[in-house]
């Protein structure tokens, strides 16, 4: 039980990742990249947890109590920001290929092959 | 672990497989906003405050918005297509 | 998907993740975590910065650097963007005319509700960008918030508020840019002033407000930054879809 | 001195911010001469750092956060000669191609310049930091600076769909590659390399290690697109404006390798040293693999990028031999290599632009025989061409014999006939797309056109009727940079100590925790007897293969059948590059699965 979070994220991980590979819709498969993502925060941030620790901000806490990890949180900060940018664009680039092919399915966009 | 995290962590785990499940956009995104609102009360739960925070406004603010934008976008223009030939479409054989 | 690529991403998915399930398996349980860094920072963001959001001075200042290359993903999307969804030749671009109907449009009323929700919003978002050094939150999340301000005003007034801004936007990107160039300003700031880069070089108080130092300063720049980018990013979409209608 | 080390990132981070800040009040033709401007003055900052840094190692605190009792608070750049050495050609690179692109189409506002300043402050802030996350930080201002640079032509489908397939397998990576950081962080407490290293020490080969070992290395091959993580390069290459194909093929595709070998010597080397044999060969396996399949490729490929973006996988395969090796000899190789041949990789897609400008084509079919006029590009083509079959005794040569010589020291002695066949596909494919477009000899290509070529058209604007200067004289440049490398002999002997000094661990820790160590010059070996041999015989194979493949069919009996069963040997191959994003995905998440589950076993 106490590997649990970290089941989850993998988990999160394999459901994404077995999204974009089956996905026919660009839409969707972003979609799949935001899933696959939570599974990085959700990694960052349960393994800066401490047991009844709380939140590293000394506002009304003493300087003294336990507290989680402030590094990992820090990190998961720019983890979302990267998840702005890369859905942005994503979506650009698919609102521009339906344009052009009048699809947004992955495998219809194929002029490379071979 | 307390009980609060393990249900939270099995919502975010269903609702996240959901996510990928259901292959209709707008119902997706849907679903994708409702994940990133039950990541941000993990976060809560899991003493992170500020991601929640910036989970909550990216994820399910700003990103179902871009979402719901792209594919009014691509709904308009797959009208325009069904009402005339397009110029270039590509087969998607196999 | 053929039967054989089917293998392909069965075996794949199936090593993948249980791969990585056997590796987090290893890792201590969870609540159990010791990361000397982590600690170290925790004990001494308080007593260095005198600042009580020790995730903020973290990210603000411990690892500046990050965060500095953070803001330029931001603003690189966004530059991507507006390169991906330019106007080609040829593309009809939208009139004025059609504009200012669909600006007619909207309804007093959504325009009365919008507006009214912009002031409590605009303070909200001034005072989680201020006190980001102290209390959660800070110049990301207080710029999202901004930007969802005015897109949900412009969702209730229709286009409204959004045509507006794509006319104006390069006033948006000027202040996208602006809290870019600024936060890379204050890392020059610490050169100039200390001779090391992102040195925190502005006086960090004791309590209140003016704590951190530069990092209220940052929070500035960042919530300009990203509430300029979403909103250029959300507007630059809003036009796409314009932009077919009359085709 | 060492101030230079963040100006180089931060000066073209806010030169960039500053031009979209002041677009209005410059001149149209201010971001262009601002953009090669800072672009040069980022060339001269890392050079002069180079030189500083000599055999030592600088390391920037920033913030003046130094590290307290051996840990580390900020972050830090920790300067190697290797490292900026990577950093001084790829904006040496940025710089040619900045000239080169001056003619090109809808570059004019400033959109495009910004986005070729962050893509190059990415890639040289990934060369100089010694902090893990930092990397990954770099890795994505890179990664989206370039999506949006590949996807930029989007008249063009092709160029639509390649920055889609781009994007989608670069972001699973960057995702794989913080999965990696998570795990090792929560392993050893550490983001900062050095101590993340010492921790590792003595934290033996866990699980935990190892799997975050499988998913940043993973990443990183992801972005240095080694078989079977190389499907987007293909798709992504072959439709990016030329200027930016000269970074990408130039330099893009090495920092993949340098990354693995700075997190493995500074990071894992500890931990995973005793199974660093089994670590050794999947890396020489899947670069052999890697080099042949790119070459492969290439030889049956009739779009000019993309038979050039394939010869670019290709190389990749043999650095990342080299730099997998993980010996001293191995890196030293690979820095000269990669140095060489990038200058040859970005000679010849620079000359594949000029002949786009003045033809509007990129299919040798197309091509046949039209570009006769273009002499001079015919001779430059030809002799990067020639160049990167490595024959002796230019750069290429030079780097590929020092890493034979470390394969053969290494106990791979089958390396070097391996790599010299596969330098010779790629020497042959070039050569014969050489002599159809520039010469018209043989006859009209037959493979299948398998991009679409009619949506490709010229790139550039003003007038077609001749090559302008701008795109010529860097071509000239390009071809210079590779001529050098190979005459100037101190070179080898650079790289050897450079080489030393990126490989040891200990000097590195004490660099970055305070007390430096002078590190003494280490010498390298000559090419010997049997590296000549090599050389000659992969140049004369190329040339060989080329004839055959212009003539074989008039000329020797017995060709025709034997290309045909060449050819339908390689359709499964080529078949698997599909296009298809899930396809890609898939093989990916089999590619790591089965590197993780090899080391895994390892440990049972």
């Amino acid at each position: 039980m106490s590997v649990y979070p970290y089941i989850v994220a993998a988990w999160l991980l394999g459901a994404g990742l077995y999204g974009v590979m089956s996905s026919r819709n660009y839409v969707h498969l972003i979609i799949c990249l935001t899933v696959m993502q939570a599974s990085t925060y959700v990694l960052l941030l349960s393994v800066g947890y401490v047991s009844h620790g709380k939140a590293p901000i000394f506002a009304d806490i003493p300087t003294n109590s336990t507290v989680v990890d402030p590094v990992v949180q820090a990190l998961s900060l720019t983890d979302v920001v990267v998840e702005a940018t890369v859905v942005a664009l994503l979506l650009a680039l698919v609102v521009q290929a339906n344009k052009r092919f009048g699809t947004v399915d992955p495998n219809a966009m194929t002029r490379m092959r071979g | 672990m307390n009980g609060l995290l393990a249900v939270l962590l099995t919502l975010v785990a269903g609702v996240g497989t959901l996510a990928v499940a259901i292959r209709e956009p707008v119902r997706q995104t849907i679903a994708a906003g409702f994940l990133s609102l039950l990541l941000a009360l993990l976060f809560f739960a899991l003493q992170a405050p500020d991601v929640a925070l910036s989970e909550i406004v990216v994820g399910s603010l700003a990103v179902p918005l871009m979402l719901l934008l792209a594919i009014a976008k691509i709904r308009e223009q797959e009208e325009a297509v069904n009402r005339q030939p397009p110029e270039a479409q590509q087969e998607g054989e196999e | 998907m053929t039967p054989g690529r089917r293998v392909v991403a069965i075996v794949g998915l199936a090593l993948l993740v249980g791969g990585l399930v056997w590796g987090v398996t290893g890792l201590y349980g969870f609540g159990r975590y010791h990361a000397a860094y982590g600690r170290l920072v925790a004990r001494a963001a308080v007593p260095d910065r005198s600042a009580t959001n020790s995730v903020v001075v973290t990210a603000f200042d411990y690892r500046a650097f990050d965060t500095l290359g953070e803001e330029f993903i931001l603003f690189v999307s966004v530059i991507g963007v507006l390169v991906l969804l330019r106007r080609l030749r040829g593309e009809r671009g939208r009139d004025e005319a059609t504009a200012a109907a669909e600006d007619r449009r909207a309804s007093e009323s959504t325009r009365w509700i919008g507006l009214a929700l912009v002031g409590p919003l605009v303070v909200l978002t001034a005072y989680i960008v201020v006190h980001g050094q102290l209390t959660p939150g800070g110049g990301f999340q207080g710029g999202v918030i901004l930007m969802g301000a005015i897109a949900f005003v412009s969702v209730g007034g229709e286009s409204m508020v959004l045509l507006r801004l794509r006319r104006t936007s390069s006033w948006v990107e000027m202040v996208e840019s602006a809290g870019a160039a600024g936060f890379a300003m204050i890392g020059f700031g610490g050169l100039i002033v200390t001779g090391v880069f992102f040195e925190n070089f502005i006086s960090k108080g004791t309590s209140g407000l003016l704590t951190g130092g530069m990092i209220p300063l940052a929070n500035v720049a960042v919530g300009l930054e990203v509430g300029g980018a979403l909103l250029m990013v959300i507007a630059e979409m809003f036009d796409q879809r314009l932009r077919g209608r009359q085709s | 001195m060492s101030q230079l080390a963040p100006l180089a990132v931060a000066v073209p981070l806010l030169g960039a911010a500053l031009l979209i800040l002041c677009q209005r009040l410059l001149p149209r033709s201010a971001p262009e001469l601002l953009a090669v401007g800072i672009a040069l003055a980022t060339t001269g900052m890392t050079t002069l750092l180079l030189v500083h840094v000599g055999h030592g190692l600088t390391v920037y605190w920033f913030g003046g956060w130094h590290p307290r009792q051996g840990v580390a608070i900020g972050i830090d750049f920790s300067v190697s000669a290797i490292g900026v050495g990577l950093a001084a050609f790829v904006s040496l690179l940025m710089v040619l191609a900045l000239i080169y692109g001056l003619r090109h189409l809808d570059v004019q506002h400033p959109y495009y310049h910004v986005l070729m300043l962050t893509f190059m402050a990415g890639m040289v802030g990934f060369c100089l930091t010694g902090d893990l996350f930092n990397m990954f930080v770099m890795f994505e201002v890179m990664s989206v600076s370039a999506v949006a640079l590949v996807g930029y032509k989007i008249g063009e489908g092709a160029a639509l769909e390649g920055g889609l397939n781009f994007a989608v397998i670069n972001t699973i990576g960057a995702f794989l590659f913080l999965l990696g950081i998570a795990l090792i962080y929560a392993h050893t407490g550490a983001l900062n390399l050095a101590q993340m290293g010492a921790s590792l020490r003595h934290g033996g080969d866990d699980r935990v290690v190892v799997i975050a070992f499988t998913l940043i290395v993973g990443a990183l091959l992801i972005k240095a697109a080694v078989v079977p993580f190389h499907f987007w390069l293909a798709d992504a290459y072959a439709v990016a404006l030329t200027p930016v194909c000269l970074l990408l093929a130039g330099a893009m595709s090495e920092l993949g390798i340098y990354g693995i070998g700075q997190v493995w010597f500074t990071a894992f080397q500890g931990a995973l040293g005793p199974h660093a044999d089994v670590v050794r060969a999947i890396f020489v396996g899947a670069g052999l693999l890697t080099a042949l399949w790119g070459g492969a490729m290439a030889l049956t490929e009739d779009h000019l990028k993309r038979l050039l973006a394939f010869v670019t996988i290709s190389f990749v395969g043999v650095f990342l031999i080299g730099m997998g090796l993980l010996s001293q000899a191995g890196v030293a190789g690979t820095a000269v290599y990669v140095l060489a041949d990038g200058f040859g990789k970005a000679l010849l897609f620079a000359c594949v632009g000029i002949v786009q400008h003045r033809l509007g084509k990129v299919g040798q079919h197309r091509l046949h025989g039209r570009a006769r006029s273009l002499a001079a590009t015919g001779v430059l083509f030809a002799a990067g061409g020639v160049l990167i079959t490595s024959m002796p005794p230019f750069g290429p040569f030079l780097g590929k014999s020092m890493i034979d010589d470390a394969a053969i020291k290494a106990g791979y002695g089958f390396v070097p006939p391996l790599v010299a066949l596969a330098s010779a596909l790629c020497g042959a494919a070039v050569l014969r797309a050489g002599a159809r477009v520039f010469c018209g000899w043989g006859e009209v290509s037959r493979d299948a056109p398998d991009l679409a070529d009619e949506d490709t058209g010229p790139e550039t604007r003003g007038s077609h009727a001749r090559t302008p200067a701008t795109m010529f004289i860097p071509a000239v440049l390009l071809l210079a940079g590779a001529v050098a490398t190979g005459v100037w002999s101190g070179l080898p002997g650079l790289a050897a100590t450079a080489a030393h000094r990126f490989t040891d661990f200990t000097g590195y820790y004490a660099a970055v925790f305070g007390t430096a160590r002078h590190l003494g010059s280490v010498g390298s070996s000559s090419p010997e007897w049997f590296d000549y041999l090599y050389g000659a015989a992969a140049t004369g194979l190329a040339i060989v293969l080329a004839g055959l493949e212009l003539w074989g069919e008039r000329v020797v009996p017995g060709w025709r059948p034997a290309r045909a069963a060449g050819a339908a040997a390689i359709r499964p191959v080529r078949s698997l590059h599909s296009g298809r994003v899930g396809d890609y995905t898939a093989a990916l998440a089999l590619g790591i699965g089965v590197f993780g589950a090899l080391l895994a076993a390892t440990l049972a």
